[in-house]
Parts: structure tokens; C-alpha cells; sequence
């Protein structure tokens, strides 16, 4: 990936000239502000970078990226990314998508570009809604969600983005929430640096069709109750005074509170390496349990796009760089007198 | 030209003829592909003009002796100009039951029928369904029948290999090959050669084969089987450097060419799909030429991927049939609207739906001109014959970048499978494909168009000062920013219009074979090219006025086409379809054209159309 | 008919018209659909003829005071036959600069202008993009200017209740309304009715209307701000029960009668779009008709999760607009094949790609006719205006049954969203809509077709003895099973084709508004009804030779209109397209119609028809 | 479901008129043999049963089924057998897909219907190839793997069809393969049984694309150590001698030999109600151990279909069976006279 050190961007560069038009409140703006923020700081150069989404309010995202962009058609953009990933290895290519978007028309083009490990950085705003359409229920909408099209309530159990990724083998997989700028700028930056693809569901608050549906996650008096932050090989310690954590009872997880003899060391110590423990921590519900947010996986293993390009360079220094007329004369040839 | 084995009797009597159509049948692990395509070989060595057809099962491997499973070849080779694989068969060869019963209709009163006795036993007859052996029954009276003992004397042949049965039964099809090679009186050194080389790394195989071929030869020489052997003079052909090609292996190096000419990488993105698969597996064998080939999840991500390395600054392609195209016409329409440069080929198959995926037909025109929502109008560009799948491609990939537009390209399952010779083109005589990547921020508007093209500036994301958004909103005119202002869409939509017309500066004047004006003109399209140019030219050489125009370009259409259609009394236009290329030109020129329509999975017989060009002169 | 709040001051003079547009427009928070609905309301029980045209923003919520944040109501009101929404504007009520900013346009000269005072401050022309304010700079001499002050007025009407301001703003609209309510003599009381029962969970907000409503209406009577009032009389309207309803509810309930009728099941299958989710949000709502809804994962989830519900013995309909219809083509085509009824609802929007989704076109019509490989002729049928949406979907049930086909149902965003009274049929005028599933296996044969419609046999799984596969290969003319044969796929789809043709006999003859013959005869399909007829009576009442036939069936096409079309010299046919019936009936009937062709994203204004209507008879 | 126990049918009743038009020696020949076997044991009527199937080979298979078919388009059989099942609860429908018909194209119907949970039995004929169009690498071919379209090897990593649908939380989850005659009967039965969208993956040798794809399965000296045979409540053994199974050591696996203090009792117990520990079986790969065979998840959730079915029964009860008159006449009606 190309850098530009020449002159340090700041996060204005990355503000483009057109007006935002979310909704005054959306979860939106600040996605874009913490995106915006960590550009300059992750070495990238305005022009090595390009915004490819599909359409939803979030997808209108890359108009606002003051870097090349792509706003191409409902659930493609994992697409057009690979495409553009896999010819052009040079660029830093990030996909916008939203729970529309990416897992219901989608799904089958995020399956696939998550379990071929093309190097893209794709963040799913899960804002458990159709935000665009004016408030339809989603795949990630809870069980018995009253919408417009659903007015006796949904009867399709939601999908849970985290176990989706893990269930395709994804090699680097975290969830933030639109409200903490700190920990969206730190999830955001490891997933930038991370090679291969990196899922980010980033939990967005849509104050119009959906509004509160993360209220317990964002209150400012149940936060620290409801939110897991996982650090890598630190225990899974929570509460507002640290003093509660998850541990292993058999292959279940329990929430256990500290003293009385249960000390962090009997707790759980997060993993991101280890695929089983982020399918039993992407699994845990609130009430029960808090709801973990950080990198859930990360692991390494070959990118797609190099690949692809390692065989292309691989072929070149066999065969020698192609040449038509020899191709043309290839086969079985005869001259005609 | 070509020596053959010596013999040990006088020689026959040698009867000459212009033309022959052969074709070879037999199950789907008889070989009878490998047995064409050297039959072909060989007679191009003779120096013939060929036409071949292939004819597969949609099976994959249908069980031995199936109806479903017989799989054929035909060979049509003359001293004259050839340009199709022939309508009814001079003679037919038939390994087993199956094989005579679902072929024997296309042969002529007394043509030559061969086939193998021992394969004439009850199992074979009842999976064939015949109640009864049709050597039995006299129903094979009408033709000359030469019952070979094909299977008995390859085993004879090669007894002293020792080799399984199995492995003997494999050499059964270069055994018939080497009797019709005697009976046509072609080299078959060709073919040996092939062996050779085919099987050098099995050389039991290369020796039981070998063998096998030459004990057929011989039989001819050799035995009172045949009276007579028959001799078709060579060809006068334009001298030069030729190659096989078959539609889609033209199609994919015409694409390489273009890309190499115009100095970029190639990207297919592409879902496997009968019969568009092979241009897939033949570009991806040239990685060396900067080609990559991403098999997709599915038609849609096929394009989609496509069009994203579009807008990274590669040659984009993507390759389909008639099922696919559906799937894709979603992205054709944000290509259309982002105006990049991006090539859609359909390689048409029998529809609707699943249809008959292995076999041809031309009903996708009107989807490639109206299959998406909205005006989104595209140019259309068709092959007419396999080696000219080659300029096709590489013209639909010349447009696409001048004009900075999605190109449709159209070709068949009947091109696509089928070869002819072709005579090489060298890389210098083709046609430049210039790409100017637009790189100065001065003046920068990601809309601003040529004046002489339409086209908007092509920009590789990596160049800076340039960052800019596109996407499938209406823009503005100039900025490309969203634009929801009526006016501004009209003029979107009008431009995009425009931008179409501006293509026919690109088409030159349209070839009339025949007379420019006159009682009866045929257009066509497409592949049905082979034999509305033969059944024209058994009228030209009548004397009577018929004229022929084969289209290139469906969308525009050609400047001077208005004007050619009003010099004639009668207009028609044959087409695989229900009269699709018929509907475009009455609605266009207001012309009374009419249509011969044929839908049957099957290329025009010469004869079919020719009848109707007779019924029309006559009216 | 209508009381309204006594005033003091003596009664103002009350000037009479025949007919009025207005257009009420301001911040999306502003609430001026609502508003536009009550005040067609209160005209509808004022005994006018009405035509509605909402505008809503593209964006959700946009921020407030921005040119793309406004929202728009226009109203048509008279006491003659009303077609159309109406061209230019009689009157404007604006509640920020942005609105005045982006309607001001479409103003007559010496118009009625309303605006709000307080909003045109520094701010708000900022976000407006006026550098200075329209009020001072003299552009707005050209109207009758009122700059009432209607956000303090409301303030001070409910000062006594001490809202919070916010909750005050959200009066401004009722307040608004009331002004306009006196001004144009229209009864208040069915909105204080509406907001009775709208708010009667909120009292607070029930009374704060109710009362901003009222002071709006007094402002009229009681101050010097008008000199005058206006009055239009009643219209002449066709006795019986009417009901208000837009298009896309039309089509829910067009579709649940049929089902019904049929005592069938309704599935619907569906994923959300602008403008055609309100369909599935309505039928979402009438389950206990036995309506299935279903929000698929996607377009072809939509589509194929129907044809599975028709294959089990529902009645199936899948709804969406432009970008959706692409993803569909695929299923299209094998519902074709399979022959089973099945309706697919385009509400079509402004293309190509994404485009402007919340505005109309008609650049679907080759899509619907085209959009799919292979040779798949489906009916397809349009609707007129939005209560015509019900009979065209009723129609499109009727005929899918009868016929074992898919059908194409076309209406648009402007149909969807604008309102018209309806005149309510009851059910038992409507059409019988049979179904008669096969259960006889005597002779049984799952594509063994009906003589008069050439059906094939509707077979609910479940009944013993006719288990029997479908797909989309190519199939036996009989069995189903499946063929490869040459002459079976031509006889299929050719049967395929007959099938279309036998659906003529269920068209009526095609009505002739105008003379049968004679100069200009102008043809329209969709949604440009209203504005063709408005225009062409301008021309009738004046005496010319100007007919107008409206299009409901598009494919196949009534069995006598080229005996139609050639009785007139001249052709025309309005679009909201570049010209796609006009190329269906050159192609067909080779006539030399001509199209008109707007492609704004918006309906015809009737002076756009009337201006090219002169032109044809001067030419 | 209707059951029709009028008369017993038999295998034969469920073979239809149709020539099977497999390559000899294709696995799907066993397959349809074992479905139409069990057919006649688990009650249901022939009339009152439906395959739905996309394209591909496997796909053929509602042609040779007695019963009522669709052979629908590619990739999309899971939708058509959606909309049948849910207006239609009375039904057993069957779904048959390839690799790549399910997780290729049909990635997202297939998805959905799982995470909907439809009552709906999946059987994915998983030959990691395709087969109908003649020898494509599909997204279960194993990485590296070199086919007609991948002369130089794929460059992608797989799907696992077990952890995918572990992953969209299915309620049920086995798989089994085409030459265990018995094991398959079993292993469909219980499939039939689960209510709930039921996903079967059977291994399928393709012989003439793939041949030997699962021949370290299948052959007969080497399949006691490479299969692991689930059972549920059972301790995880294998081997020729039943001497080795499978222990866990912290969260991860480890094949152990039973002896030298190590009994049966050490070992991991199925559980088919447990995802987490599905999830981890799911990821064991040969040749470090053994593959798992047998029910992966078995766990019961509402249908989809049974939801949206007493939603409608539940509106008829509350406001009665419809009348379209009153329908009309619904919303602000005004009389003119
Ligand atoms: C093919 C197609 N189908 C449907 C739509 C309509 N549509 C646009 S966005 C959207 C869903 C958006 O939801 P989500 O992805 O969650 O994005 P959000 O608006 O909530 O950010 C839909 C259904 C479309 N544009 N294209
Ligand atoms: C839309 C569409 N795209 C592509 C195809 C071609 N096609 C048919 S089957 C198939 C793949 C089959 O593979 P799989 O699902 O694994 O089935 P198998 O033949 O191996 O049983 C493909 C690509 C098609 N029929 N339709
Ligand atoms: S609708 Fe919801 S998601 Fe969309 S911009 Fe508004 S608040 Fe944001
Ligand atoms: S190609 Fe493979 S999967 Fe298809 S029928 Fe033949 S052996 Fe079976
Ligand atoms: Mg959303
Ligand atoms: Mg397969």
C-alpha cells in the first residue's frame, strides 16, 4: 500500500465539499468523524484510498470522503471492492454497508469476500434497521420487531453479524458502537492495519426509525454494566467498579463477581486468536450477560488479492510478459501456399 | 501434399467431389469430439475449406447407450468456399444404436451410412429403443450401409498388446477415423502426429491408437469393404499463416489483444455458465499477459467485481449466458450511469430460463438493447462467425474505452463451440485501442465530456488531486455530484442518448454483398452469418438479385442502414428467434421486413433459407 | 353543506372560480403533507372534483431550511372535471425560504404567494442559498404577496397553553391551513375531525392544533389581510359512496379483492423500495383477509418465495420498483415456463440505476416487454390513475389465473402517492375471478392445455395422483418432462406466444375518447391519463378533431388497434419516457407516430401536451 | 403435516418414471436411493411431499422423486421452498442444493431460510466441485485447488458448510456422506423429524470432477480413524480398536488414545444442544483429526412458518375473516348525492 509521508494530512483533508444530509442525531455523523480522524493517522494518502458502498443512509458515506468513492447498487459493494482490491493492490479499499445492506440483500457477496480474505476494511453500520426505506425491520431487527412492514411484530429470528463472520471464517472481526469516539478510532485502526479482511459491525443509533435500540449500551449510568471491552490476554473484567467478569464454567460462560475468593485470574482471558472463544463471546446476550465490544478475532492468513497477484507475477517470470503474436500463432497452425 | 500408407492391392478408382458432409456419432465416451477435430485437421491439410459443428449431451455422462448420451461431430469440406457444416450428411458414421437413431434423419437419400456391427446387440437396441435391429428390417435400404466390424478389428489389430478390453474399446473412434481417412482420401499423418503428441506421456496409448488408425486406413486399401475412395480437390484459399479457432477461444484473445494494445491489465470477473465457461478457462492459462480471472459467488459479484476494477483502470470483461444476464442487468445500469468502460458478453443459449443450455439461439437481442430499467441505452455488438468473435471482442473493447461506455457483446453457443480455420492477423495491423488516463487537476470535472466522443475523463483512483465520487443517483451534468433538478435529468438522459449516436462515426459504411439496390435484400446477425451468405450465394450465382447485409453493430445501428433498407422491394431478416433484429428495424425504419424464424437449438440449414429466399422471389 | 366560525367584521366579498391550484410547501419537519391531505379533504366535502400531487424530499430527514429538505403538497380544486394535480400554481403558500426558493417557479404571475414572515431570516436564506432576502430586493413584485406572520401568530394563539416551542412549530401548518381554509371558503370542520381522532391519545397536541387551526381560519375573517375570499362551487360528481385513496393502496386492496374472489390465499413476497413498500405495508395490515406477507432477504427472494406460493396454490403477486426488476428477470422467466399465474408489480421510478427514487417515469415499459432472455412474452398491463390501480391489479389476477401466466403490473411513483375520490364499487359488481384446481388424474398431464386459453392444469400439492416435477429446462409439449427436441422447443415457444394472443379475446374494445377517426389521435399509457385528458377535452370543447385512447393493456395489445390507428393522419404519444410504446407500435403497426418525451422526473403539465397538440394541427 | 397412513408405501412408490441421468458412479445415486428409503418411515404422504431444488447435477433430483418437484433456478431453491412452506405449513418440503448451487450463488437464500428457521429439510450434495458445469472449483474446494477455471491453483479459502451454518445459528446441523447407506438413512430421518429448517451436508463423490475427494473417508482400511462418528450424551471415540477419541485441553481439542490412564470418561461428551462445542467440532480438520459425522446441532426454535401462520389465524380470530367491502369502505368514505 502506497503512502504519501510528503505532507501530513489532518483530518479536514478527509472532509469532502458536499453537504452531510443524515438526519440531524443520526449515529451517522459520528462513524464519519472518527473515520476522518484516524485517515491521517494510518498513512494512507487521500488518493490510495477509496470508499465503496452500497445503498442505505449509510452508504451515502463515501460522498462525504473527500478521497475517490464508489456509491454503487443495493448489497454489491463487497463486490466491486474485490474487483478493484484484487487489480489494484495498491489501493487501501474500504467498503460502507449497513444491516440491509451487507447481510440481507448482501449476504452473499459479504460471505464470500470475508471468507476469501480480500484485504478490505468493511464497516457494517448495524443500526438493526432500514434507515433509507423509512423504517422496515432488518435481518439483525430483534424477534418480534413491530415495523411497518411488520406490524404484528417480526417472526424471523435476527442475524448476529459477529457469529456470521466467524461461521465464514473471517480473519479479523471486532464491534464498536457509534457513540464511543475512542473506541471506534482504536477498533477502526487496528482494522486498518490488519491484512486481510476486517469486519467491523458498529452499532448506530437511528433516531428516527429506531431510536434507543443500543439505549443500555450507551447510558451513561448502565455502560460500564453493559459493556465487555476485551483487550487481547487481558481477563474479561466489566462493571463500574471492575469488579465483575465472565468465567468458563465447563463450556459455558458465566458472569461471576469478584472477591469472595474469585480473583481475575479465574477469569476468562480474552484470545483474539482463538476462533471457539469468539463464537462463545459473540454469542453472549444482554440481559445475561454484558455485550462484548473490541476485537473479537484476528488472525493472519493469506490475502486473497496477493495471491491472485503473486500468481500473476509468477506467471510473468516463466512465461516472460505475453506477447499477441505469439498468442495468436499458439496451437495447431498451417500455412497456406 | 500428404503420403499414405502403402497398400498391397491395385489401387480403386478414385471419384471426385466438390463437397462433402460427414458427420460422426456415437456415445459420449466414444470419442467422437477428438474424431471430428482430427477429421478436421486432416482435411485441412488437404487444403479443403471446412465447417464444423459440435454437438454435445447436456449430460454430463449420460449411461452407455443412451439415447441422451450420444454425442456428434460434423464435418462439412470442399474444394469450393465453405460456410457452414453442411445441411443434410452426405454420410454418417455410428458407433452404436443410440447414435443411428438420433441421427439417422439428417442423412440424404443414399448417402453413405457406416457403423458398427457388434454394437447392433439387443442390450444396445433396447437402451436406443428399438424394438426391433434396423439391420434387420430393411428400414436402412434407402442408404449405401457399410456394417463395419469396427469393434472386432480394432481388437484384432491390437490382440498383441495384450491390452484390457477396456483400454481396446478407447482406440475404437481412430479406427473408424483411419476407414473414413481412406475412404476421403485425407493424410493421416496429421493425426498420427496428434497421437504423438497427445499421448507422449502414456505410450501404450499412443501405440494402441496409432495401431488402430492405421489398421482402419488399411482396411480401406485393402479389403473389397469400399468400390471406390472419393477425392476432394483443394481448395483455392488465401495463402497465409491459419489456426483452428473456436468462437470462445477467439473471444478471449481478442480481449488479451485489446488489453495488450491498449497497454492495461485484463480483469474478468465471471461465473461459470454453459456454454460461456471456456473463455474463463482459456483466460485464465494467460496470467502471464496480465490477465485476472476471478470466478465470482455469482453473476452478479461477476460484474460487480468487473466493473470495480473498471474504476481502478483495467480492461474490464465480464462473461455470461442468457441466465447470467438477468442477474447482471442490475450493474449494467450503474455502469451506464457511471459511463466506465466495461464489456458484458452473452454468449447466447436456448431460452427462455434454463431453456437448453446446449444449444444456440439469438433471443437475447432485444434484452441487450431494453433488459434493465430506465433509458439506459448501450451499444450491442455481434460476432458472426467463430474466428470473427476475435474482432468482435476486440472492437467491443476499442468502443468501450473511446467512449468511455458499457459495451454489450453478443455472441452464441453455436460460435462459441464451433471453429474455423482463420487466417492470422498480426498484432501490428490491428486497430489502436487508445487510453488517455486523465491526470491534471486544472480544469477537473468528473462529468466534463470530450466534445467529439461524450466520453467522460477515465481517472485511476492513485491519482491525486483528483479524488472524486460516482455512483448511481443522477448526477449533474457537469460536476457528477447528485443532482435531483428535472432539467438536469433530461439532459443526463438525452446526453447518454447522444453519446450513442456519436458511435456511428465508429461504423463504416455498411457491406452490400450483391447488389446495392434491388428486389430482395437479407439482413442478419450473428451466426446465422454462414448460411445466409451460402444460400445468397446459390441465388447470386443464379443471376438473381439478392443481397445480403450481415450486422456488426446492433446498437447504433449502422448511418447508412435507413437508406440501403429503402433501395429494396423486399426485406428479410432470418434469425434464431422470434424476430427480434425484425422488431428493431420496423420500429426504426418503418420498413415491411419479414421474418424467417427458427428456434429449434439449431444454426439455419442453408436450404431453409434458401427456400424461403425462392418463395419471396417468386411472390 | 359546511358551517364555519362566525366572525365579527362584516362579510368580505366572495369571488368566484371555477378552479384552483395550490401548492403548500415547506420544511420536511413542516408537516406539509398533512396539511395538503386535509385541505384536499376539506375541498373533497366542499363538493369539488380534486386531484393531489405529493412531493416529498429524497432524502429521510434532511436538515432544516435546506433546498433538498423540502417537501411539497399541491392540490387541484374546481367545480369542473378535474384531471390532473394542475399545472401552474394559482397559489403558493410557503413556511421557509427554501420552499419559496424551489417552488417559486412554478407560480402563475400575480399569483397568490403566502409565506411566513418569521422564517425569512439571516439563517434561513443562508441555507436557502439567497444572498439577499426576496422580500426586499423587489423579486417578488410579480405576486400577490402575503407574508403573514405565521409562526408568532400561532405562538400567540397558544400562548395561554405554555407549550413548549417546539411543540408550538408543529402548529404552524394547521395554521397555515386555517388561513387558506378561509381564503378559499372550504369547511374546517372535517380537519378538527381528523385531528380529534388522529390525536386522541394527546390531548395537549389535539387542542393545540385544533386551536392553531382556528386562529388561522379567524385571521381571515377578522383582519384587513385579504380583501376578498374565493369560492368554488361545487362540482358536478356522480352520486355514491367515495373514499380518498392513492395508488398504492389501490393495488393492496385491488389485489386482496381478487383473492377473495377467488377464496384463495394471498402471498405476497417482497423487499422494501421507494416508492412500492407502502404496498407491502398496507397488505401487511390485512392479515386476517388471509394475507401472507413476506419481507424477503431480497428482490429474487421476493419473487421466487411467490412463484413457490403460486406453485402451492396461492394467490402470488411480488411488488418493487426499477433497480428490483432487474434481480427479478431470472424467476420471471421460469415462472413463464412453468406457466404459473404470478403478478410482478413495478411502481416505477425515475432510472436508469438508482436515479431518483422518489420520482416517477415510465422507462419501464421495454423492460416489462423485454427484460429477460430467451423468447418469454408475459402479459402486461398498466394502470391509469391511482384508484385505476385497483382494477388494473384486479384485472392482472384475473388474467394470471385464467391464463396460467405471469403478469406485468405497471403503475409508478406517481400514481403511488398521489390521491384521487374514488367512487367505491362493491364486490359484487366485480368480476368473477375462477379457480378451478385439477384434481382428476384421469388423463392427467401437467401441461395438457385448456383449448380456449391454453392453460395448463393448476395442481395444488397435496391431491393424490398428480404428483408430477416442473422447471426450467425446456419441457415436452404434454408431459413436461423434459425435451431437448428441435421441434418441441419451437412448438413450446411458439405456444408460448399463442397463449399471449388468445388473452385479445378478453380485452374490450378499445374506447375512443373523441372521434373515431380523423386528424390527431393521441395515445398514452399510465399515469399520463389525467393530463392527455385534460388536454385533449381543451382541444374538443374547441371543436377540433383530437381523440385520445389510453392504453390499460400493453401486451398483448387490443385486437383492434391498427384498425384504429389507421383511421387518423396524425399520431401522438405522450411519454415519461424517450419514446417506448412509440416504438412497440411502429414496430407493430408500422405507423409514423411521433412521441412526446419528457423525462423530468415529473408528470406532464397539461400545457406541455396542449402546446405540442397545436403544433401537430397547425403542421 | 398431513400424514397419510392409509396404506404403507414403499421405496418404490417414491422412484418416478424418469431415467436417472447421473454419470455412472456418481455419489447422488446413493443418496436418492437412501431418501427414497426413508421415505416411506417417516409418515409422510407422497402427495403431500415436495422437492425444490436449483441447478447443478444434484439438483436433478426432484425428477426422480414420486413426489410433487420444482426444479427451480440457480441458487434460489431455498426461497421458492420458503414461500410454498409458509403458505402452505401442511407440506414436508424438501430442499436439494450442490456446493455450489447452496453456498455459492444461493450463499444468502440459504442463509436466510436457516436463520428464519423454516421448517424446511436442506440437503447440500457437497462434492466441493462443480459437477454440472463440467469440473469449476466451488467455494467448498479445498484452497490450492487446481480446475479448469484455476489453472495455477484457487486462491481462496473455503466454506466450511457446517460452521457457516453454525454460524446464521441453524437449529439443526449434520452431516453425513453418500457410500454410508445407514448412516445417511439415519442422520435424514432425524433431519425429517427436526422442526425447524434442518441442514444436511452430504459428502458426494464426484467421480468424474473430483474423484476421491473423500477417499480417506471412504476407504475401507482407513475410515475407522478418519471418521468421527457423533453421538449425542456419547463420548467422542474412534478408531479401528474404538481406542482413541477426543479430549479437550482448555478450549481447544486433542485426539488422545485411550490406555495408560485415559478411559472413556476423560473424553468430550456430544452434546447437540451446545453451538459452542458444535462450533468447535465443526473446525476439526484432517489429517490432525478425525471429521465429524452425525448430528453437529439439534436445537428447537419457533418456525418461521409456524409464526407467520398464527399470525394470520390470530388476526382472523381477532377482527374476523376479511370482507372486501368493508375493506373498501375502510378510511374516510363521503357520500355524494
Ligand atoms: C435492488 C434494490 N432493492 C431495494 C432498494 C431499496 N433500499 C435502499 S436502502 C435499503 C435498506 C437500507 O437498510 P440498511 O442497509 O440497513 O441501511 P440504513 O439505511 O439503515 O443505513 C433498501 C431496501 C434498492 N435501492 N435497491
Ligand atoms: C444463473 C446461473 N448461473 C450459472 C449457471 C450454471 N451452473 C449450473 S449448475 C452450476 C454449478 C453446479 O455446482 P454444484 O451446485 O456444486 O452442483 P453439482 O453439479 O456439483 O451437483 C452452475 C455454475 C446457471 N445454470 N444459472
Ligand atoms: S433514517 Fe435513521 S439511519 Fe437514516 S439518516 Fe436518518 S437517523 Fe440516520
Ligand atoms: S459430473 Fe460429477 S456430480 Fe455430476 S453426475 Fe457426473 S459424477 Fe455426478
Ligand atoms: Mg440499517
Ligand atoms: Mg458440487
Amino acid at each position: 500500500m502506497a503512502t504519501n509521508a510528503a505532507q501530513k494530512l489532518t483530518r479536514k483533508d478527509f472532509v469532502s465539499d458536499q453537504d452531510v444530509r443524515w438526519c440531524p442525531g443520526c449515529g451517522d455523523y459520528s462513524i464519519l468523524a472518527q473515520v476522518q480522524k484516524i485517515m491521517p493517522e494510518i498513512g494512507v494518502s487521500r488518493e490510495n484510498t477509496v470508499f465503496i458502498s452500497g445503498i442505505g443512509c449509510s452508504s451515502r458515506f463515501p460522498y462525504y470522503m473527500n478521497t475517490y468513492g464508489f456509491h454503487t447498487i443495493h448489497g454489491r459493494a463487497p463486490a466491486s471492492a474485490t474487483g478493484l482490491k484484487v487489480s489494484r493492490p495498491d489501493l487501501s479499499v474500504w467498503v460502507v454497508t449497513g444491516d440491509g445492506d451487507g447481510l440481507s440483500i448482501g449476504g452473499n457477496h459479504l460471505l464470500h469476500a470475508l471468507r476469501r480474505n480480500v484485504d478490505l476494511k468493511i464497516l457494517l453500520f448495524n443500526n438493526r434497521i432500514y434507515g433509507l426505506t423509512k423504517g422496515q425491520y432488518s435481518p439483525t431487527s430483534e424477534l418480534g420487531k413491530v415495523t411497518k412492514s411488520t406490524p404484528a411484530g417480526s417472526a424471523d429470528h435476527p442475524v448476529n453479524p459477529l457469529l456470521f463472520a466467524l461461521g465464514v471464517d473471517a480473519s479479523f472481526i471486532a464491534r464498536t458502537i457509534d457513540v464511543e469516539a475512542k473506541h471506534q478510532q482504536d477498533i477502526l485502526t487496528r482494522a486498518a492495519n490488519h491484512r486481510g479482511a476486517a469486519f467491523v459491525e458498529i452499532l448506530q443509533n437511528c433516531n428516527v426509525f429506531n431510536d434507543g435500540a443500543f439505549a443500555s449500551l450507551t447510558d451513561r449510568e448502565l455502560k460500564s454494566d453493559t459493556q465487555l471491552l476485551l483487550e487481547n490476554g487481558k481477563p474479561m473484567i466489566f462493571g463500574k467498579n471492575k469488579d465483575r467478569g465472565i468465567r468458563l464454567r465447563g463450556m459455558s460462560p458465566e458472569v461471576v463477581t469478584l472477591g469472595n475468593g474469585i480473583t481475575a485470574d479465574d477469569l476468562l482471558v480474552h484470545d483474539e486468536n482463538d476462533p471457539v472463544l469468539g463464537f462463545m463471546l459473540s454469542r453472549l446476550a444482554q440481559p445475561a450477560f454484558p455485550m462484548p465490544l473490541g476485537v473479537i478475532r484476528a488472525t493472519n492468513k493469506v490475502t486473497f488479492d496477493a495471491a491472485m497477484n503473486s500468481q500473476i507475477q509468477d506467471a510473468m517470470a516463466k512465461s516472460g510478459d505475453g506477447d499477441i503474436d505469439k498468442l495468436l500463432r499458439s496451437g495447431d497452425v498451417w500455412t497456406v501456399q | 501434399m500428404a503420403t499414405s500408407p502403402v497398400g498391397v492391392l491395385p489401387p480403386k478408382p478414385v471419384v471426385e467431389r466438390d463437397n462433402v458432409v460427414i458427420r460422426f456419432a456415437g456415445d459420449s465416451g466414444d470419442g467422437m469430439q477428438v474424431t471430428g477435430m482430427q477429421f478436421t485437421n486432416e482435411s485441412v491439410f488437404a487444403g479443403n475449406e471446412i465447417g464444423t459443428l459440435p454437438d454435445f449431451p447436456a449430460e454430463i455422462r449420460a449411461p452407455t447407450g443412451t439415447l441422451y448420451g450420444v454425442s456428434a461431430f460434423q464435418v462439412n469440406f470442399s474444394s469450393q468456399s465453405v460456410y457452414t457444416p453442411g445441411d443434410d450428411l452426405d454420410a454418417l458414421v455410428v458407433m452404436n444404436p443410440a447414435a443411428l437413431k438420433t441421427n439417422l434423419a439428417d442423412l440424404k437419400q443414399n448417402g453413405l451410412l457406416i457403423l458398427d456391427k457388434a454394437e447392433f446387440n439387443e442390450p444396445n437396441l433396447k437402451k436406443a429403443q428399438y424394438a426391433k435391429s434396423p439391420l434387420d428390417d430393411g428400414s436402412l435400404d434407402k442408404y449405401q450401409l457399410y456394417p463395419v466390424e469396427i469393434t472386432k478389428m480394432t481388437t484384432l489389430a491390437l490382440k498383441d498388446m495384450n491390452l484390457p478390453n477396456r483400454s481396446v474399446m478407447r482406440c475404437r473412434n481412430f479406427f473408424a477415423l483411419g476407414v473414413v481417412s481412406w475412404l476421403y482420401n485425407r493424410p493421416i499423418e496429421p493425426t498420427v502426429k496428434w497421437i504423438t503428441e497427445r499421448f507422449k506421456k502414456n505410450t501404450e496409448v499412443l501405440e494402441a491408437n496409432t495401431l488402430a488408425l492405421k489398421a482402419g486406413y488399411n482396411l480401406g486399401e485393402n479389403t473389397e469393404l469400399f468400390a471406390s475412395s472419393y477425392d476432394i480437390k483443394p481448395a483455392k484459399i488465401a495463402p497465409g499463416l491459419y489456426r483452428n479457432i473456436t468462437g470462445n477461444t477467439a473471444t478471449a484473445i481478442g480481449f488479451v489483444a485489446a488489453a495488450k494494445k491498449a497497454g492495461l491489465p485484463l480483469f474478468l470477473g465471471s461465473y461459470p455458465i454453459t456454454p460461456a465457461s471456456d473463455v474463463l478457462h482459456d483466460l485464465s492459462t494467460l496470467k502471464n499477459f496480465n490477465v485476472y480471472t476471478f470466478q465470482a459467488e455469482d453473476e452478479i459479484a461477476g460484474i460487480g467485481s468487473a466493473l470495480g476494477a473498471a474504476f481502478g483502470g483495467s480492461i474490464a470483461i465480464t462473461t455470461t449466458s442468457g441466465p447470467g444476464m438477468n442477474l447482471k442487468a442490475e450493474t449494467i445500469g450503474l455502469a451506464a450511469v457511471v459511463e466506465l468502460p466495461l464489456i458484458i458478453t452473452n454468449i447466447q443459449r436456448s431460452g427462455p430460463s434454463t431453456g437448453m443450455p446446449t444449444k444456440p439461439e439469438q433471443s437475447d437481442l432485444l434484452q441487450a438493447l431494453y433488459g434493465r430499467h430506465g433509458e439506459a441505452p448501450l451499444p450491442v455488438i455481434a460476432a458472426s462467425s467463430p474466428a470473427d468473435c476475435f474482432f468482435a471482442a476486440y472492437e467491443a473493447v476499442r468502443i468501450a474505452v473511446k467512449y468511455m461506455t458499457p459495451v454489450i457483446l453478443l455472441t452464441d453457443g453455436y460460435l462459441a463451440n464451433a471453429s474455423e480455420p482463420w487466417l492470422l492477423p498480426s498484432s501490428a495491423d490491428l486497430p489502436e485501442v487508445n487510453v488517455e488516463f486523465r491526470t491534471d487537476p486544472q480544469g477537473f470535472f468528473p462529468y466534463l465530456r470530450d466534445e467529439d466522443t461524450l466520453a467522460r475523463p477515465w481517472v485511476r483512483p492513485g491519482t491525486p488531486g483528483l479524488e472524486h465520487r460516482v455512483g448511481g443517483l443522477e448526477k449533474d451534468y457537469l460536476t457528477g455530484n447528485i443532482s435531483y433538478a428535472p432539467s438536469n435529468h433530461e439532459q443526463m438522459v438525452r446526453v447518454r442518448y447522444r453519446k450513442m449516436a456519436k458511435i456511428t462515426q465508429d461504423i463504416p459504411p455498411t457491406k452490400i454483398n450483391g447488389p446495392e439496390s434491388g428486389k430482395l435484400l437479407i439482413i442478419g446477425w450473428g451466426s446465422t452469418y454462414g448460411s445466409i451468405t451460402a444460400a445468397v450465394k446459390g441465388f447470386q450465382e443464379q443471376g438473381k438479385s439478392v443481397s445480403h447485409i450481415h450486422l456488426r453493430h446492433l446498437n447504433p445501428l449502422p448511418a447508412d442502414l435507413g437508406d440501403i433498407l429503402s433501395r429494396f422491394e423486399k426485406i428479410l431478416v432470418p434469425e434464431m428467434n422470434m424476430g427480434q433484429l425484425l422488431r428493431v428495424l420496423r420500429a426504426e425504419y418503418l420498413v415491411d421486413a419479414v421474418g424467417l424464424n427458427k428456434i429449434q437449438g439449431r444454426p439455419f440449414k442453408v436450404s431453409e433459407i434458401t427456400a424461403r429466399i425462392s418463395r419471396m422471389l417468386e411472390e
